[in-house]
Formats: C-alpha cells, structure tokens, sequence
C-alpha cells in the first residue's frame, strides 16, 4: 500500500466525503483559496468550489454557529478550526448549542457537524498554541471526541465522523500531520468507538491516544526487549469509549498506565482510572498510573516544554512503577 | 404575499397575549417552573414579522421567543406542553420555555443565552443561498444582545455572503434593568448594523403593517439574492424582565403607563372597532382549552432523561 | 449570632473588602443600579459609587478582558457572572488569558482577579441555565475555584478570594442562595485550600462541596440512625484542595463517595478518585464510588430533571453501595 | 511631547528591521523554536505609535507585536532571551515570542489569541480613569482582528464608558492569507468604529511622522477626557505571514515589489540622505550584538518549568 502523510489522509476522508455526499461542504479560516494552514483542504476549493468550501472571517464563534445552522437545515457541515485553543472563543455555541441542540430539541434535531482540529505541543508554539483540550469537550455531553495516531485511522475516522449524524470533534496532532503511513485507497472508514490493541501484551496495560501513541510505541518495544509485556491500546476516540477493549485488557493484565498529553486534573487520565477501579477494582494489582502534561500552562522554552510533557523516558518509568519494578 | 388583515393580526397578538397570562397565572400557583420571560407590550412584533415568512423559512428567536413560535405556525398545544414540561410537548420536556425547536416549521430552536441564536440562522440562510430554494431567515434578539460578540460576527459574515437573512432587533429600550444609554458607546442602532454593509431601517415595532411592510420588504431582498437586512423594532416590554421583577425599580412609571396606553393591542382594537373584543374573547377561549389540554397531558417518562444525548 | 442568607454574606464580603482596600471594584451586568440579579451587589452602588460598582453591556469576554487589564493595572476587579453557562461565551479570556498571564509573564505578572458566578440545577432553568462546570476550570491550569455551602464560608471564602492575588472562581449554587445561616459579623476570612469535616465517622468518607454538601446532611443524619457512621467532608475549594484533610479521611474510613452535581466524565468526582487510588491504593477497602449528575444535558421538566441530578435517595443507595451492603 | 526626528525614527524601524532579519536566520538554522510572525515593511506604525506614549502608557499588542515592545521602551536583551527561550528572558524563558510582558513599561501582553489583547487595556484605561492619573492605553491589532467578537465588545464598552484608549488597526490588507474584501462585509472599517461612537481616522501607516501626529492627537484626547479613538493605518506586510509563508501565493509580485519600494525604512532612508546608511549599520550592530549576548544566555532551570502557576 502507498504511504502518504496524516495531511494528505485528512485530505482524502474530505475529498471522498464531499464527493461522495452533496449535503456535505467545508467552513472555516484560509481553508479555500490558502489550501488550509496544515494543507489539510489542499486542492478542495478547485474540486469543489467557493460555494463549498468556504474561507472565512476571523469569527469562530460566528462560523460554528452558522455550521450548527447548517446542519439544522439538512447540511453536514464540516468545519474547521485552526487551532483548538482557538475554540475557546466559541465555547458557548460548541458547548452550550452544538453540542445541547440534538437532546433539548427531544431528538427532534439532528446536528450532523464535524469540527475538525489541530492541537497538541512539543514544538515551542507556547501557552496559546500548545494545548489539548478534549477533556472540556468530554466533560459537557453532546460532542463525539475523535484523536487519531495514524494516517489511516485518520482517513478512516475522519470519514466515519463526517457520516455520524452527530457533533463530532475531530482532533489531528501537529506532530502526527507529517507523519507518513500506509492508507487505504478509496472508501476507508473506522467506526467511531472501537480501540485498537496495536501491541498484545500481559504484563500492564498502556492506554493511550494521538501523539503519545507514537511516543508509547518506542517505549513499548524498548521495554519488549527487557522482557517486560506491555498491551498497548490506542483508544481512537475518547467519545464514544472502547469500555470492552479496555476491561478484557484490563482483566488480562491487572495492571494500568494512562497515557496523554493533556493536563491531569479532570482530564482524561483521571477518567478513565476513576471508571477502571469503579467497575474492575478487584482486578487491580496496583495502583492505575497516570502519565500526562504537568497541570501548568505550556512553557515555550525546549527545556521546560519537555519537562512538563510526556517523554518517552517518563513514561518509561511511570510503566515501571505501575509495575512495581525498581526504576 | 398580501398583508393579513387587522383581525388577523390582534388575533395572532391576543393569542400571545392570552398564552401570557395564563402563564403567569401557572408560574405564580407553582404548575409552571423555572423563569418565565414576558413580552406584553411587544406582541406587533412577532405578529407583523412572522406574515412575511413562509413556513419553510428559517427562525431562531429568544427566552422571549414564544410569540414568534407561534406566529410562525407552531402548534400551541406542543408549545404549551412543552412550557408545561410535557411528554407531548415540542421537545417531550427537555427543552422547556427557553428551548423550543420545530424544524417542521423551520424553527431553528429559541434559546437562553443572549445572541447565541443569531449565528445559525445565518448558516440556515447560507444553506439556502447554496440550494437556491429561495427561503430566507428571521433571527430576532433585543437592544441589549447586540453588545455580545457573536452577533456582531454573524452580522459581518451574514453582509460577506451576501446572505438571505433578516436581523430583527427588538429595541425594548431595556436590556433587564439596563437602558441603552448605559450599555451602548451609540444607541443609534442603526448606525452599527450599516457599518457591515446591509441596509438598516428602523419602525415602529408597536404597529404589526409597519413591520409586516418592512420585514416583507426585507424578505424579497433576501429572496431575490440582495443579502440581508437589519430592522430595529422600536417596542417596550410593559412587563418586568421575567416573573420576578416588577419592572418599576429602573423605570418611571409614567414611562410604563404611557407605553401601556400605547401598546399594540389597544391601538389596534382601537381601529378595528367593537369586533375586536370578539377576537380577544376567542383568543382567550382559545388559549385556556389548550392550557387545560397541556396540563391533561401525561409527564415525560423519567427513563427518557437518560436517553437521547446522541442520535 | 445572627442569622443572614448565603447572598446577604456574599454581599457583606463585598462590602468588607470594598471598604477595606480601595483598589477592589466590581464589574458586571445589572449589578450596580438594579443591585445584581441575585441582590448580591445590592445596595454597593450607593454606598461606593458608579465608579467602583460598574455596570456593562451584554459583553462577558469584554469585561472579563477589562477585568484581566484592570488588575494588571494595579486594581482587585471582582467580575460578577450572572450564570456559571455565559463562561462560555467569555472562556478565551478565561482560560487563555486570565488563567496563564501569571505564568506565561515568568512571574511578573499578577492576577488578582475574582470572577463571582452562579450555577446549579434543581429549579426548572434547563439546559443553559443549571450547569455546574467546574471542572473546565480545573482541568485548565491558572484558576482557583471556590465552592462554598454554606451563608458563612460564602463570606470567609470570598474575602480570602478577593485578597487572594490569583485568579479566583467563586460559585454560588442558586439553590443556596436563600439558605440561611449563622455569619460572624465584620472580618471573618476562611482560607481557600482547607476542607471542613462536617461530620466526622467512621465507615465512610463522603467527599463533597457546594450546594449537595446540604443534600448530603440530611442523608448522613438519616444513616446515624441505622448505625451508618459517616464522615462528611465539605471541600470547600476544589483549587487548591485540601489534600490532608481528605487522605486523613480515607485513611481511617477505607471507603469513600465523591458527591457531586455536575456531569462525571473529566468531572471533579473522577479526579478525586483518581488521586485517592493512586496515593492510597492500599487504603481502599472497596471501589470509590461517584454520585453525580448523569452525562446527559440537564432536562426541563420536573420529572426528568431529578432523574439526572443527585438526590439524596440516589447518595444514600450510592453510600450503601460503597460500603457493600444491600440497598 | 515633540514629534521625534527623522532619525530617531529611522534608528527605530532599523533595529526592528534588524531584529526580524536576525530572528529569520535563527528560525531557518532552528535555533529559535515556534513560527515567527514578521512586521517587514510594517515598522512605522510601532515606531510612530509607540512614540507618542509615555512609559507609564499601557499596551497590548500581537504575535507580531515585538516592534510595538521595543518601541514602547522595554530592554531589548530582554526581548531577545524572552524570543530565545533564555532565564534572562522577560518571562524567564516561559511565554516565548507570543507572550512578552513587562509592566514596568505599561507592557500588559502580546497575545497569541487575534484580538483578544483589547479588552485588556480597555481595562487599564479604565483604572487610569477611576484614578485620574492621566495615562492612556493602546492597543494594536489588525485588519483581521476586527472580525473578532471580543474587540467589537470592548470597543464598544470604551466608547460607552468614555476612556482614554487607542484602537490601532493596522490594516496590512491581509488576514494570514485573506484579504479585506473575502472576510469583511463592508472594508471600510472607519464605519464601523465610529458607529460605537468614538472617532475613526485613517492614516498611512507606512510614515512614522503622520502615525505619530495622529496617535498624539488620540493621546491627548484620551489624557483630556475626551474617550477613545480609532486609528487604521494602512500598511503591507512585505514578507509572509510566518516563517512558513512565502507571502506569494494569495499576492501577486507587482504588489509585493510596489509595496517594498513604497517600505518605509525606504521613504525615510531617502528623505534622510546618505545618514541614513549609517543609523541602519549601527542599529544592524546593537541588534547583532544583542543576539550574540542572547545565546550566550543561560537555559532556564527545567525545575522552574513547574513552579509558578499561582503567585
Ligand atoms: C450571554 C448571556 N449573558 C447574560 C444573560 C442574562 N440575560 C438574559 S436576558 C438579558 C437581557 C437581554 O436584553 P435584550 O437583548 O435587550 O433583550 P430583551 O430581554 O430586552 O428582550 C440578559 C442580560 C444571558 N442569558 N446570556
Ligand atoms: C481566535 C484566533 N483565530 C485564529 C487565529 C490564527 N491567526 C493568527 S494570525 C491570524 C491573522 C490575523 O490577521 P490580522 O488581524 O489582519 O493581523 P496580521 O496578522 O495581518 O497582522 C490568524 C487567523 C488566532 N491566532 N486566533
Ligand atoms: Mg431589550
Ligand atoms: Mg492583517
């Protein structure tokens, strides 16, 4: 199979989609005419048109609020913001509108809308530029979470997110948009909530997703080669949640490492421990491990970047102590 | 479209007047929860702007929005459920008041924070430009929610696109407790919503003609691709804000009482003549058999809270 | 000691802090003349002037932005927020800004900003008018978050957050309000970080704050009188967290509840069990249990309103769960 | 304050122009992490501006804010370690190019969100009102950044409130790769400033002399209780958006190149004569030099990376 980056593999879930569904078209900042600041809409605008794929103002509230519109009127809008942190300045119209529309219109609406996004650190962009998010769009119900590793999962779940006649956020990590990978040609899709053991494993399991699949996926080996057995998950998408993939995991190894890039106090980490001792806890043989950003804004400087991100060495040891082993 | 006729209008506005009392009768006994957002005083607004629109057009409305729902062909008995927090209710009890949706009538959904509805008509207008299927959007807010950031994006992109939409601004003079003059660098309105690049007419939003004529007006030019419209409604809430306030504290009431004799459904019986008691009596009849309806109906099923957060 | 309601103590911590230091001055809507939606502000206006009790437009990101300049310019803004909901439409300014100033400026920035807010469910506000949505402010570093339940720590616990030179957020619960209670008069300060073990006991450790703190009593009083020992913490503030006071509990009591009325997912509940299990693992005698608001969006009607909220029959079948004993 | 010379200007923009074309080759060599968002063919609007303020003048200002910094008096060593990540940085290494902050020169934030710097001096203007020290704010954003809801709610409230802030758009014709006509209803901005109600002038951004003369008449405005006011000054972005950008695929190169011979380093370096070479050469040096001093820095302790969210 030829291999292609991350990009060209969002590209092809879109250029599919749109071609594939009329109702489907693209809102959002430099993605017509510019190609899209990480070339994910590349070429659309010449396939598709203006009227489809369409450039925006500086106004992400206003633009979702037009996609959740949209979609209302029988659209599926996929829309397009650069950055998550960005987000926050349409907060009210993703969490109090998009994501509440469908339940307090008693079902009566649909709001098929695909928010696509970019987010994560380790590349010097600072406080404003670095974050992941997800948690806050885990906590307020209404909105699927989506965090691809790979270039076909992403082609795969991007596809199957435009298709779900839900809110769905779609998260690309700037260290993965580069990344290049096998990707199946044509229709591809990956449902929405299904894990993926990438690594079976019997001595811990590591549950992880987006970028710190790849940072696992090093350490993982390495600790292979030491003996040790780690199942490696990749969840895929947070919302909905894989809970078989990860209790029959969990059940197997009786031991547990989160992994994730994203601040720890109410995050995703905390989540899925709290959730595993709940239902599992006499599975437990110790006690579950959380490996993710320390809870401060992200620094800029190389140095204290990577003192406050996962690193492969941290999760090294943080696997090491869920196991009991000296470190 | 021809305008309706002066009967058609006070029985649209008695209607609204009528559903508003016996509201406020449900809130004060207790049967009605949460806050109730009243809009006596104002009912030429929705009656006036609503005639111009075809039941395909879209419409998102306010916490005050109950007027335009049923001005836009909402049934009253689903709306009322719904306020009642009924099983039978537009959105089977888990929107309420503040959160009614009808996509069969193109209702877009009313909604509790201020501006935030502004926003998805103009999308619901954008799909409308794509598919040239003529249909046009009304989203109406107030003097005070043209301060919020979103609305003021939503008008930008609305004159960008050149987008079928009607921006309705129902100047009540007040915002809660604050009056323009205290919230606005400019009160002229106007002013404002030109500087996007659409045309912006104000009118006397307590005569439904007046704002039928404009709001129609407003509708062709969307429809025939002119993009939209800003219409500033000059109209007062003779009520509080919502149930608990009196509506005196921050205002004379030489003011309110001035505004009363003024109101809309007076001026208008007032040019129809002895008929118009008939229609404000039918509206009444009307509205309490629906009241006593919605309150036969059954409550939502409390397994249903647990449902329906993902299609 | 006389008796004053939870919003009569909030507005003698304003008026104390007020007159105290001439740097503190309020901002928000409707809060000057009118006297706050909630009477909170009442009578300020007249007794500090238009200058210094300030009403706004319908511009949460605006005055919030103000705010933030404001106490970069020397001054202690306290920004009302009508409901806890409309911190979506200002989040950037929140979380992006007000949060990460100190921090991103190396320390030479100060923050010394309080954003008063109310929120809570139980009363027919649907919606977008009954969220409790801490958690996003604790997931994202930079914000202190005070949640008071009862008319005294409301005073105590907002002098100490005006003084406090950080960003604080001070949630009042709608149904508090009107509680009354026994409120020392003139200064009276209650530190932010330290829990109040209402109740101490010894079967079970209840962890708990704001408005379900008073759902909780009358549970755990009913349960003394089946011999059920309860130890009821109020945490009183969620950053910082009164980390001893609650690892001193779940010490003694090997089992523990986590009550709150917010949604679950990334939520306080699962962040508290997360931390309990990983520094107290040994401790647990059974699974930490949540008793939570449901993760749904919270529904208009009566009926549906209280089957997605915590009620004190759902926390006591919850404690008895915990404790393994027959429901 | 008299207007500053000729020179003092040049000597300005020079050391910006210095610094961008140093801060280039450190990105291209990777030394220097993150994008860099360069103001070539911008530098007489900070210079002009900043001119005008007295230290004790609050401002706030963007990702391609460092000319707005320097001008405005703050250390360029510190500016530089800031950039390089360096413990000797304004904010020891941990806010980076978009997060300059140094109160001590009323500097109260670049940001790297567009626009949402505005309200924060907004606010600090009204702090100067509330303690009548006669200071002033200005704030810096673009073309672009006038889309934002939050500038549109602050410059509202500024106007409402009447306080002595400076709005400076510049109006460089592009939003990263989007120009006025693809983003704004109507482009003419004065129009839409104004109808807040507060003055809205237009100057040519790219003459420090006319800058200034507009920014001090705001100044003494604002010192005088006369409110805020709107300044667009048109300029040109002479290189990309950011260092990934090569700027030439949404412009064409007549564009460009008529905008680089029009640069202002250019118009003032002619009116200057031949000094003008040697301002260009020593601030070429002082920047050089600052560089050198920069990396020779030490790295911030990594222990530090945790310490620090609360004070
Ligand atoms: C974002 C937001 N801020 C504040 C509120 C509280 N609030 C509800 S109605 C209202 C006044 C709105 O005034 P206006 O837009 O003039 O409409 P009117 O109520 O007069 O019809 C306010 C401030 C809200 N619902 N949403
Ligand atoms: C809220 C937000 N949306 C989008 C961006 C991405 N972005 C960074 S700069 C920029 C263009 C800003 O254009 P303008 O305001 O004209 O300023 P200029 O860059 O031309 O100086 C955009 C869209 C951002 N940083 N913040
Ligand atoms: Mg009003
Ligand atoms: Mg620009």
């Amino acid at each position: 199979m030829r291999e292609i980056t991350f990009a060209q593999a969002c590209n092809e879930a879109l250029r599919h989609e749109l071609q594939r569904d009329s109702s489907v078209f693209m809102i959002g900042e430099d993605i017509a005419h510019y190609g899209g600041m990480f070339r994910v809409t590349d070429g659309l605008m010449a396939e598709f048109g203006e009227d489809r794929i369409i450039d925006t103002p500086i106004s992400e509230s206003g633009f979702l609020g037009m996609a959740l519109g949209a979609a209302l009127a029988g659209k599926r809008p996929v829309a397009e913001l650069m950055f998550i942190d960005f987000s926050l300045v349409a907060m009210d119209q993703i969490l109090n509108n998009i994501a509440k529309t469908h339940y307090m219109s008693g079902g009566a609406a649909k709001v098929p809308l695909t928010i696509v996004t970019q987010g994560g650190g380790y590349k010097g962009a600072a406080a404003q530029h670095s974050q992941m998010l997800e948690a806050l769009f885990l906590h307020v119900p209404g909105i699927k979470v989506v965090t691809p590793s790979t270039p076909a999962d992403a082609k795969g779940l991007l596809s199957a997110s435009i298709r779900d006649d839900n809110p769905v956020l779609f998260i690309e990590h700037k260290q993965l948009l580069n990344l290049k990978g096998h990707v199946p040609e044509g229709e591809h899709l990956v449902p929405l909530g299904s894990a993926h053991v990438i690594q079976p494993g019997t001595d811990v399991t590591v549950l992880t997703y987006s970028y710190t699949v790849q940072l696992c996926r090093n350490v993982v080996q390495e600790l292979s080669s030491f003996g040790v057995s780690v199942e490696l998950v990749d969840l895929r998408s947070l919302n909905p949640l894989d809970w078989d993939t990860i209790s029959q995991s969990v059940t197997k190894t009786h031991r547990v490492l989160i992994v994730h890039e994203s601040h720890k106090r109410c995050g995703v980490g905390v989540d899925l421990a709290a959730q595993i001792q709940e239902q599992l806890f006499d599975e437990l043989d110790a006690p579950i491990g959380i490996c993710s950003a320390a809870d401060v804004p992200i620094p800029f400087a190389a140095g204290l970047e990577s003192e406050v991100l996962p690193t492969e060495s941290r999760i090294r040891k943080a696997i090491l102590e869920v196991m009991g082993r000296e470190v | 479209m021809e305008s309706p006729s002066a009967e058609s209008f006070l029985r649209q506005m008695a209607t609204l007047q009528a559903l508003e009392r016996e509201l406020t009768t449900l809130s004060q006994s207790g049967r009605l929860r949460g806050s109730l957002h009243l809009a006596q005083g104002q009912e030429a607004v929705p009656a006036g702007a609503c005639a111009a629109l075809q039941p395909s057009d879209y419409l998102t409305a306010t916490y005050r929005g109950h007027g335009y729902v049923l001005a836009k062909g909402c049934s009253l008995d689903g709306v009322l459920a719904e306020i009642l927090g009924k099983a039978t209710g537009l959105a089977c009890g888990k929107g309420g008041k503040m959160h009614l949706f009808d996509l069969s009538h193109g209702l877009l959904g009313t909604n509790g924070i201020v501006g935030a509805g502004v926003g998805s008509v103009v999308g619901a207008a954008l799909t409308a430009k794509m598919d040239r299927n003529g249909r046009v959007g009304l989203t109406v807010f107030g003097d005070g929610a043209i301060n919020q950031g979103h609305v003021h994006e939503a008008m930008n992109m609305a004159a960008l696109y050149q987008l079928p939409v009607i921006f309705l601004c129902e100047n009540n003079l007040y915002a809660e407790m604050t009056p323009l003059h205290r919230s606005h660098g400019n009160v002229n309105l106007l002013e404002r919503a030109s500087s996007y690049g659409m045309d912006a007419i104000q009118v006397d939003g307590n005569d439904p003609f007046k704002v039928y004529e404009v709001v129609k007006k407003a509708v062709d030019l969307g429809r025939s691709g002119g993009g939209p419209t800003f219409i500033e409604a000059l109209t007062y809430r003779t009520v509080g804000h919502y149930q608990a306030d009196a509506g005196t504290s921050y205002r004379t009431l030489e003011e309110i009482e001035e505004w009363r004799q003024n109101s809309p459904i007076k001026r208008l019986s007032a040019r129809i003549g002895p008929d118009a008691e008939k229609i404000i009596d039918e509206a009444d009849e009307l509205v309490h058999e629906a009241v006593e309806r919605a309150l036969g109906s059954p409550d939502p099923d409390p397994a249903t809270a647990l449902q329906g957060v993902f299609a």
